[in-house]
């Protein structure tokens, strides 16, 4: 293993480690090699005036965000949030059943969806109303848009394996237990 | 390191035929490229002989594979004018195609295993930076996780329909043990006909077959059955013993 | 506001985001000012061989600690997800040959997927169903996604070694050359 430079493994300590670092953890991992403070000194130069600077806090160091540059990433870098099982399922059902009613969707769960989740899955985006079932009372139906193809890195609504090929690649049974 | 080279037999650690042949290849110690077929279906066939007076149960796809190379070996010693397989050395060259193309995948597999792996040699930042609360959340979520939302719904709504598929091959031990139940009375009956019924996938099918032509010749060797067929892939037709 | 420089707004964007960014995302947020291949060109030439390096996964970039600090870092993160023989089998049969069928892959190994195996790929996010093969039955097929090139440190599908290359010869137990 060639010598590697005391500044670029601090680099990749900050980089890595997401909150702020003591500094005497910093200074276990370089060992008795080399001076932790002079080195993040030198890292935070070498970072001045750059998109992430080098930032110290109390006796803790971390990498951030450039206060200047932060107002510029909002758009890009929004927080993200997991949907719930019930609209993750609810919007596998109008995946592979589009065009689909409220009621068709209600009878694959055996529950009843609440609005809140219909509202939730137009607002991702993914799921729009299409037209009206001939049917008595006129239902609207749902289906996916473009942006769930997108979401989700599929080609097509023909990407999306049949029922007996995601059974036979074992997504029947206790998906994620490994 | 070649198993097969200490002839324990033990088929357990084999993934498939195709994987013990490729382990015997090895064994020989030579260029993929020129190894002889003829030597290796003589390994083959010694290593599941040897398998089968341990009393090791061996599966019907080592046996239906066994039966094949038995068949390609017979054709590879004829002259070429009398071969039933005129293209016996082509069909021996697809054979060694394939293995070199399995050995081919287990190191691309290895090579993978030693890339710099995420969270391993290569690290993520660990926390995303807190972002504004002013910021409307993006919804995310996993393919892998739509799916099995899918698989999950569709379960709940049949109960109980949904059969998982089991591929249980058929053992030459299973066979003989139908054929001796099944096969009653004293005329000519044609063994394809003992295959149990419902065997839709061509696999499962053509391997119980297979495993009820060795439990038929097994049968007949040990006196329970007799064994007639009239012509080359004409049917063969079997009766209990008077 | 004072003008800030392209290259530093795409360095924040890499360090915040943590997952990869695609170019496009990264260029509409540039906006006409800059080309975005050009600024991250520059940024991989900045930080090569340093404590941390801009990565380029075919379509999107990311920064990750370079492999030969690793060792460095005892903080690691993870333990290694230690694949089976037939998962990393079957995965390498699939970036190699994708798109591919379930039967294509089963015909190279000489034995059936295990159920669960497939599950697994696509769990982990390495693997995606795409379109199906015109074939009786019309199967689905698996290709690879960004994330496993992610995961294994490649910047493209043509890192991987040549199969004829591992077919030949001279890597089988040493004997014979090309």
């Amino acid at each position: 293993m060639s010598e590697i430079a005391p500044k670029h493994i601090v680099e990749a300590l900050l980089f890595a480690a997401g909150e702020p670092l003591e500094e005497r953890v910093i200074q276990a991992h370089l060992g008795e090699g080399a001076m932790a403070r002079e080195v993040l000194l030198e890292l935070q130069r070498d970072y001045a005036g750059r998109g992430v600077r080098i930032e110290r806090q109390e006796r803790a160091w971390a990498v951030r965000t450039a206060p200047e540059v932060a107002p510029h990433l909002k758009r890009v870098l929004r927080p993200t949030r997991r949907l719930s099982r019930p609209a993750l399922e609810t919007l596998a059902i109008i995946a592979y059943q589009q065009p689909v009613t409220r009621a068709e969707i209600e009878a694959v769960r055996g529950v009843t969806v609440a609005q809140g989740t219909l509202d939730l899955l137009i607002e991702t985006g993914w799921v729009a109303p299409h037209g009206r079932r001939d049917a008595p009372g006129r239902p609207i139906t749902w289906i996916t848009t473009p942006a769930f193809l997108d979401e989700f890195g599929l080609s097509s609504l023909g990407d999306l394996p049949r029922l007996e090929e995601l059974e036979a690649a074992g997504l029947f049974n206790g998906a994620g237990e490994r | 390191m070649s198993l097969a080279a200490d002839f324990v037999v033990d088929l357990e650690v084999f993934e498939g035929p195709l994987d013990l042949l490729l382990d015997l290849a090895r064994g020989q110690k030579i260029d993929l490229r020129q190894v002889s077929v003829l030597a290796l279906a003589d390994q083959y066939l010694a290593y599941l002989q040897d398998a089968r007076e341990r009393r090791i149960e061996v599966a019907a796809e080592y046996l239906v594979m066994a039966a094949w190379l038995a068949y390609l070996k017979s054709q590879l010693l004829l002259p070429p004018a009398e071969r039933d397989e005129p293209d016996a050395e082509a069909v021996a060259a697809e054979l060694g195609a394939r293995l070199r193309r399995l050995e081919a995948i287990r190191r691309a597999a290895a090579w993978l295993e030693e890339r710099p792996r995420l969270g391993v040699a290569r690290l993520v930042r660990e926390v995303p930076e807190p972002a504004d609360v002013d910021v409307e959340p993006r919804y995310v979520a996993r393919l892998h996780d739509l799916l099995a939302a899918y698989g999950r719904a569709a379960r709940r709504r049949q109960p109980g329909q949904i059969t998982l598929p089991s591929r249980r091959l058929m053992t030459v031990d299973t066979a003989m043990d139908r054929l001796s139940r099944l096969l009653t009375g004293h005329d000519w009956r044609d063994l394809a006909g003992f295959v149990p019924n419902g065997l839709e996938d061509g696999v499962e099918r053509r391997a119980a077959l297979a495993a009820s032509l060795l439990a038929s010749l097994e049968l007949a060797r040990t006196g329970v059955l007799d064994l007639q067929q009239a012509a080359p892939f004409g049917p063969i037709m079997v009766r209990r013993k008077t």
